[in-house]
């Protein structure tokens, strides 16, 4: 069944045209590697699924429901959680709050507490370093520990599907092997779906999944990660792309 | 000397609440909301009929306290949300100076329907005539409404911050004065949650309305402007976004200012103010961030 | 033009001053009325221009500016001297005589304008004198405490007239037992009145130098912080429509004209009450209505004895104006003031919340310009 | 010879301690690489030595001088620049003004910052971009006008912070050989912060590796390579998928 | 800087061909120029209409120039808020009076001044630029002491400043008359003076934005981080900024003076403030252009309510707006530009002849 299915998404700022006609269709359960050179409509694109740049055309399904043009908030709590470029944290809130605002949005379920407590702990196996500062100030965090969190944050949020644009900014070698691995737990444990945005395609060669190379704002490149590989076609995405 | 600390405690909490509703909109919006001060006159100007007659007609003023009160509040709270809806949930993405003159054009609209309604005439009104009775305790004499008025601004105090500590309100609020859109990936129905702090913004500009009408009798366009001036002052002084530094700040200007009304000689009393600005430029100088540096103000590199 | 007189208001028809301007304003045309109802003015209609100051003061010369285009013969400006400066000074530059509503400063006049000046009002430093004076001798008031809001020129000069009176009661048994200021916007004027209950003994008399909103706020602190000593005032805080909000307020004075309570001891001034109810619909709400009904009346009085309006000669014959009698007290005029340094006050004496005339008085002597001018 | 070097610095933050007597050497011509796990105090040595932070102990020199008490912009008056690690352009201003405004604060008059604004650009490579405002540009190109600011007034020394994060493999090998550049045209000192080992492996004269604050190992790319210790604290899978990238850059 | 022998400069960048003297003065000339053409036109306009009120309206005008272009300066250029500058506005209109009254009326009436004070009396020209002067040298003082502040306690600590000076004029009674209104200032009714006040501020700004203390402080203002490691001494241009607009808003404090003839501590505190910041947001804080043009709109605008609120005949009958409408028409205009146009009517662009241009 699909989860999120895409139809002719176009976004726009002002003259400059950033998406150009994606239609896609992600199934449940499903890893998807986005890769593509700089400046090819990777983050807008998830931003325009998340609802923070709206697409100026085109249609929108998640789960059976038609968002296009719906709230970021409205959303978020149908199970799509974003991870964005760039570290928003929220900086004057400590650490253990950044994680628990996501939360709210389960308050009506049953035992959602002990479950949130259990997300919690997993957050931190997953991060020591968050759980030794969770008190501390969440905008003194270094960099990459700012990615960490952001990351866990969304995870907090239990969603049906988590956006992760550009996982690896920033975080040391041997972490992100270990966001992955969490993801891909998480995955076979409740079938995450993964859409994550990458700059290069060595990490889906790695993991595996499909991937998507994007140029341009169009959707230049559909297959298997591991297959496609470092293939001829992918090179030729890549060096097609004129520099400057 | 009990009785100037009284003194202070009384000018202060008036200066506190009034900085609490400042705080408490710059907190979510970055917003220094100048229609603060118009939102206090207007809660009071609600108890009168309009009429352009000196004399005020009283319509809501005579009811029963347990009523009179939640009547201001509720007027302060809604008049503020309406801001919000109306004018403010426009400027999201503004810059704060943009945000800023909005708000005072927005001020000098209300501030204009209430002179079209009332006339620039102060009028007068016999609110709660129960609480002029002095009262005595530990040898000071004070108003019975001082009294109230400090304890009532300490509840208030422990009250909100509890509220925005511990609840989850508290923690959406936060979340979404500090990146708006970044909250509402996460689900936070952002918009509500704003509303939410601009009527409690607002019901502390009725609280306000209620304190200093009665205290001086008096309802007038310009009442909330000095208030509001003082208190955005000791929202700033007191640390931005530290609800209990904009408190204490708030108190402590009220000491600076009776403490100088008190120790100035006669010829210099005049310039108690010049003293009071003087001593709030030294403190931003020692403290810029303010006293209580609220978390978060600090932008590491 | 030669058919008509011209009468030009540059005055607030808007804003924070139009509370004050209109009334008096409202008086003046109702003198106006009278005049062309009996014939005009050297045989002249009487007719009005008027251009709004907007309560601001660079709007006040542009009102100046415009009413003088059309033809204004007599300036008459706004009531407080701040705001109607600027236009009377565009007056003055034209030659014409300007005429303030009501403003209380010696410098509405030569002394801040010009030669071809005048204010309709008494000065603020006669009501501080009077008051004094008056309840030296008839309340027996020894001890006085002097309490000045320094927020405008009115409240000073009102201080001012106490501090010139003050002297002389001295040397005969009275005494200034302390002073403070305060600001008319102070939120709370707690410090002052702890001062002043930490004084050995209550004051006689609080000589409360100040005007709306915040003598309200002032009267309603002091009585609240139980003070009951006898509060005198200037004329700023006339009328009735406050006094709500200090319940039950008592031996509380005033200085006035003329009475709006109805009980005026002058008929003629009744009979004023009624005709200005019925043009305007309200009545009078505090005593600064009567100087523009005065400042007309004397002008025209003026005029028809100089049998012109040119400014020189309409301004001599003011100044050979000595005691001359109006419905609100004798006016006098000289070379050097053109204000009155000298007035029958009456006095308003609230008891339990009720305004009433008792009694009137005049000082003994006329506030010298040098206690005017410092 | 111009010498920049940090001597024993630690700084501690309300009882953090971010770093812990750590001691920094850069060269002119000479690239250095600092490499180590999140939040192993590498963007606070960076601070540090560009006067963003005071240690709280130990100094910074200059050919022997010390720095430590210098406000930033001294700093930077004395021949030292710094990128950030996000890019921190001055977002209203052209590309070009963007280098201008360095030129400016080092005291050229705006006809000589332009100038040599310029011939920085056209040096980089980036001569196109400049007419366009710095807040618009996508992520690359917006490192590269940041390394173009911090060179404006040929510093002796550059410290770049995370100059590659995000960027593609390709993108990352131009950057590679911009730096050496930078480093063997210019004559500038490099230091260079990345979590992209094999960029750092395949681009350093000499590398540093902190953990936890304190330098746990330095020496040659292959030394490092080569320890264990940086194996354990650092590196995961990517040193090996990266590897192939540094080769191709060697 | 570095050692050359060590390095095989490029000769692009050892020896950069640089751009032709005054190129940038050159380039960007235009918009001061048409500002100040625009500026010509309204007073040519005025001249010809003859009307006094009109004239005086006009002259107003003129001053709002002058006194925005002096908080652009400032406030453009460092993005930092100023809620002081009003301050100083009133030290230039008191300099402005303590020189030009007639030595007669000052010895009775601001008998403290110092001797020299009293004796003066210059022509209302010598005396504006004193004026200036005097208020640029105030904002130098404090702002030596304030520039290191940044943001809203920035914000604060002006306006702290602003009201230290207000309370100050309104009670030293024997140097400033205390509140009361300070008279005999000679009158100035012809726009001209103005005129070349407005266009002297455009000029002052216009050179100031295009030096390289206006470049550096924008980029400050944008990112003082990144500005501080690009060797920018962020107080320092804040400072010089601060000075030069203290002098421009002296120089209007003067030419307000002048032109109604009376001063009060309370003309120059939180009203004038306000309307100042307001036109300034309203044209475009960050552009020159924006800063004149929103004295010319809001002024206009404010203009025509007045007019429509003081009835205008439409055929029989007049249409005129219920008193007080002014006011509240005003502020929901305001607040709908601002909401369609956040960044101001200009946004933070430059006029100019061909097309308009972002700002440098
Ligand atoms: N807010 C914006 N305003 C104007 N243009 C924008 C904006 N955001 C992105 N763009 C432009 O849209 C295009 C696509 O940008 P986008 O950020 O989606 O690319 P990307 O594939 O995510 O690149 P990167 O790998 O650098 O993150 C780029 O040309 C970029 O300059
Ligand atoms: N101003 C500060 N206040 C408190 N703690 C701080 C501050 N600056 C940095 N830290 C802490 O010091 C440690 C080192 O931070 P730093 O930014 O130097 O790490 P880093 O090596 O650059 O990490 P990354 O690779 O993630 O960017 C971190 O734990 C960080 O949280
Ligand atoms: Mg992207
Ligand atoms: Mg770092």
């Amino acid at each position: 069944m699909s989860l999120l299915v895409l139809a002719n998404i176009e976004v726009r700022y002002g003259r400059l045209t950033a998406v150009r006609g994606v239609s896609l269709s992600i199934k449940d359960g499903d890893t998807v590697f986005i890769t593509g050179p700089n400046g090819a409509g990777k983050s807008s694109l998830l931003r325009a699924i998340a609802g923070v740049t709206p697409a100026s055309n085109g249609t929108i399904d998640f789960d059976g429901y038609n968002i296009t043009g719906k709230a970021p908030e409205d959303i978020a709590r149908l199970g799509f959680s974003m991870v964005p470029e760039g570290r928003d944290v929220f900086g004057s809130l400590t650490i253990e709050e950044n994680l628990m605002v996501g939360t709210g949005m389960k308050a009506k379920d049953r035992g959602w507490k002990a479950k949130r407590a259990e997300d919690l702990e997993a957050v931190y196996q997953t991060f020591p370093i968050l759980k030794e500062r969770r008190h501390g100030q969440a905008g003194l965090l270094s960099g990459g520990q700012q990615q960490m969190l952001v990351i866990g944050r969304a995870l907090m949020t239990n969603p049906r599907l988590i956006a992760i644009d550009e996982p690896s900014l920033g975080l040391a070698p041997n972490i992100t092997d270990q966001v992955y691995e969490r993801l891909i737990a998480l995955q076979s444990l409740r079938a995450l779906t993964l859409l994550i945005v990458e700059q290069s395609s060595t990490r889906a060669n790695l993991v595996g999944g499909r991937m998507l190379l994007m140029r341009g704002g169009q959707i230049v490149l559909d297959g298997d990660a591991r297959e496609l590989g470092n293939s001829a076609a992918v090179q030729a995405a890549y060096f097609g792309y004129e520099d400057h | 000397m009990l009785q100037i600390v009284f003194d202070s405690l009384s000018l202060g909490s008036l200066y506190a609440l009034g900085a609490l509703g400042i705080a408490l909109i710059f907190g979510v919006m970055r917003l220094v909301n100048f229609a603060h001060g118009d939102v206090i006159a207007f809660s009071i100007f609600a108890l009168l009929w309009p009429s352009t007659d000196a004399m005020a007609i009283v319509f809501a003023g005579q009811l029963p306290w347990y009523l009179l009160i939640p009547f201001v509040l509720l007027v302060g709270a809604g008049l503020s949300v309406l801001c919000e809806i109306v004018v403010f949930r426009r400027f999201r993405r503004a810059n704060p100076a943009t945000m800023m003159i909005a708000s005072f054009a927005l001020g000098f609209v209300i501030r204009y329907f209430l002179l079209m309604l009332f006339t620039s005439r102060p009028k007068s009104i016999s609110l709660l005539p129960m609480l002029s009775q002095p009262v005595e305790i530990f040898g000071a004499r004070l108003p019975l409404l001082q009294l109230i008025t400090i304890i009532a601004t300490v509840i208030i105090l422990i009250g909100l911050t509890l509220f925005l500590r511990r609840t989850r309100f508290g923690l959406e609020m936060r979340a979404a004065a500090e990146n708006f859109s970044m909250a509402r990936m996460l689900g936070i129905r952002a918009n509500r949650v704003i509303m939410g702090a601009f009527a409690l913004s607002g019901a502390l500009a009725g609280a306000i309305a209620m304190i200093f009408g009665s205290q001086t009798g008096t309802v007038d366009i310009q009442m909330g402007a000095s208030i509001m001036l003082m208190a955005f002052i000791a929202t700033v002084i007191g640390g931005l976004g530290s609800l209990a530094g904009a408190v204490l700040a708030g108190f402590l200007l009220g000491a600076a200012s009776v403490i100088m009304q008190v120790v100035l000689p006669v010829d210099a009393r005049p310039f108690r103010d010049a003293f009071v600005y003087g001593a709030v430029i030294l403190v931003l100088l020692f403290r810029p961030q303010g006293l209580i540096a609220a978390r978060g103000t600090k932008e590491r590199v | 033009d030669d058919d008509k007189i011209v009468v030009g208001f540059a005055t607030g028809a808007s804003g924070f001053m139009e509370a004050y301007d209109k009334p008096a304003q409202d008086a003046a045309m109702i003198r106006i009325k009278e005049i062309n109802a009996a014939g005009g003015l050297l045989g002249k209609q009487i007719e009005v221009v008027s251009a709004d100051t907007k309560s601001d003061r660079a709007e006040g010369a542009k009102a100046g500016l415009s009413v003088i285009d059309e033809g204004a013969d007599l300036v008459v400006v706004s009531c407080d001297y701040d705001f109607g400066a600027p236009a009377a000074l565009a007056a003055e530059d034209a030659g014409l005589v300007s005429f303030f509503l009501c403003a209380e400063s010696v410098k509405a006049g030569i002394q801040g304008v010009g030669k071809h000046s005048f204010s309709a009002s008494v000065l603020a430093a006669v009501q501080g004198a009077t008051m004094s004076e008056w309840a030296f001798k008839e309340k027996k008031a020894k001890n006085f405490y002097r309490l000045l809001d320094t927020w405008t020129e009115y409240n000073k000069g009102i201080c001012d007239g106490f501090d010139w009176m003050m002297p002389k009661l001295e040397a005969q048994g009275a005494k200034l037992v302390g002073q403070d200021t305060f600001k008319n916007d102070d939120a709370s004027i707690a410090a002052q009145i702890t001062r002043i209950k930490s004084l050995p003994k209550e004051p006689d008399a609080i000589m409360l130098c100040t005007m709306m909103p915040g003598a309200v706020s002032a009267i309603k602190q002091i009585r609240a912080a139980g003070i009951n000593s006898m509060i005198l005032n200037g004329s700023g805080v006339d009328g009735s429509y406050w006094l709500s909000a200090v319940p039950d307020l008592s031996n509380f004075y005033t200085p006035v004209q003329g009475s709006i309570y109805g009980d005026d001891p002058n008929p003629d001034v009744q009979k004023f009450n009624a005709t200005y109810k019925k043009e305007t619909g309200t009545d009078p709400s505090s005593q600064y209505v009567y100087p523009g009904y005065s400042m007309i009346d004397v002008w025209a009085k003026a005029v028809t004895r100089a049998k012109t309006t040119e400014a020189d000669a309409v301004v001599a014959e003011l100044e050979k104006m000595k005691d001359e009698p109006t419905l609100f007290g004798p006016r006098t005029f000289t070379a050097e003031l053109h204000h009155q340094n000298s007035a029958r006050y009456l006095i308003v004496d609230i008891e339990k919340g009720k305004p009433s005339v008792i009694g009137s008085w005049t000082i003994s002597e006329p506030v010298p310009m040098n206690a005017l001018v410092k | 010879m111009a010498h920049l070097s940090a001597d024993n610095i630690s700084v501690a933050f309300a009882g953090l301690k971010a770093l812990s007597s750590v001691t920094l050497d850069i060269r002119p011509g000479q690239i250095s690489g600092l490499i180590g796990p999140n939040g192993a105090g590498k963007t606070t040595l960076v601070n540090v030595l560009t006067g963003f932070q005071m240690p709280t102990e130990g100094s910074v020199n200059l050919d022997g001088k010390p720095l430590t008490n210098l406000k930033p912009h001294q700093v930077r008056r004395l021949g030292i620049a710094r990128t950030f690690q996000g890019g921190r352009l001055f977002r209203d201003l052209a590309v070009i003004d963007n280098l201008e405004v360095t030129g400016v604060g080092l005291g050229m008059s705006r006809r000589a910052a332009v100038a040599e604004a310029e011939a920085m650009l056209d040096w980089i490579g980036i001569s196109a971009l400049g007419g366009r405002a710095a807040g618009t540009l996508p992520y690359t190109d917006e490192r590269r006008v940041a390394i173009g600011r911090a060179l404006m007034g040929r510093p002796a020394f550059i410290l770049l912070d995370e100059p590659a994060a995000g960027m593609s493999a390709q993108e990352a090998t131009d950057l590679s050989s911009l730096v050496k550049r930078i480093a063997r045209d210019l004559g500038c000192g490099v230091l260079i912060i990345e979590h992209n080992v094999g960029l750092v492996l395949g681009l350093c004269d000499h590398i540093v590796v902190l953990d936890s604050g304190a330098v746990i190992e330095e020496g040659t790319p292959t030394e490092i390579r080569q320890s264990e210790k940086v194996r354990h604290a650092y590196m995961g899978t990517a040193a090996d998928t990266a590897l192939p990238v540094a080769e191709v850059l060697l | 800087m570095t050692d050359a022998s060590l390095s095989t400069l490029p000769p692009a960048l050892a020896n950069p061909r640089k751009p032709a003297r005054f190129a940038l003065a050159r380039r960007t000339i235009i918009t001061p120029i048409l500002l100040s053409l625009l500026i010509l036109a309204v007073a040519i306009v005025t001249v010809m209409t003859g009307s006094r009120p009109f004239n005086q309206a006009m002259i107003d005008i003129m001053v709002r120039v002058v006194l925005v272009v002096g908080l652009y300066i400032f406030i453009g250029n460092s993005g930092v808020l100023s809620f002081g500058h009003i301050g100083f506005t009133c030290l230039g209109a008191y300099a402005a009076a303590w020189l030009t009254i007639n030595p007669l009326m000052k010895k009775t009436s601001l008998p403290g001044l110092p001797s020299f004070l009293l004796e003066a009396r210059l022509p209302y020209w010598q005396s504006a630029i004193i004026a200036a002067l005097f208020a640029g040298l105030a904002a130098l003082i404090f702002g030596k002491v304030l520039m290191r502040l940044s943001g809203i306690a920035a914000s604060i600590a002006t306006f702290a400043v602003l009201a230290m000076i207000n309370t100050i004029y309104s009670n030293w009674e024997s140097v400033t008359g205390a509140t009361s209104s300070v008279v005999g200032i000679p009158i100035v009714r012809v726009i001209w003076p103005y005129v070349g006040a407005a266009i002297v501020a455009i000029f002052i700004a216009w050179g100031h934005a295009i030096s390289r203390s206006g470049l550096a402080l924008r980029a400050a203002r944008d990112e003082p981080t990144a500005a501080a490691a690009s060797g920018v001494d962020i107080p320092k241009e804040r400072l010089i900024a601060f000075a030069i607009s203290g002098v421009i808003m002296g120089l209007g404090g003067a030419a307000t003076a002048h032109s109604i003839g009376v001063v009060t501590p309370d003309t120059f505190y939180l009203g004038l403030t306000f309307i100042t910041l307001a036109m300034l947001v309203v044209g475009g804080m960050s552009s020159l252009s924006g800063a004149v043009i929103g004295v010319l709109l809001l002024s206009a605008l404010i203009q025509a309510l007045r007019w429509l609120e003081a009835g205008v005949p439409l055929g029989s009958t007049t249409f005129a707006l219920p008193k007080g409408l002014q006011e509240i028409a005003l502020g929901v205009i305001m607040i709908v530009i601002l909401a369609l146009r956040p960044a101001g009517l200009i946004g933070n662009r430059e006029i100019t002849l061909f097309r308009v241009n972002r700002n440098k």
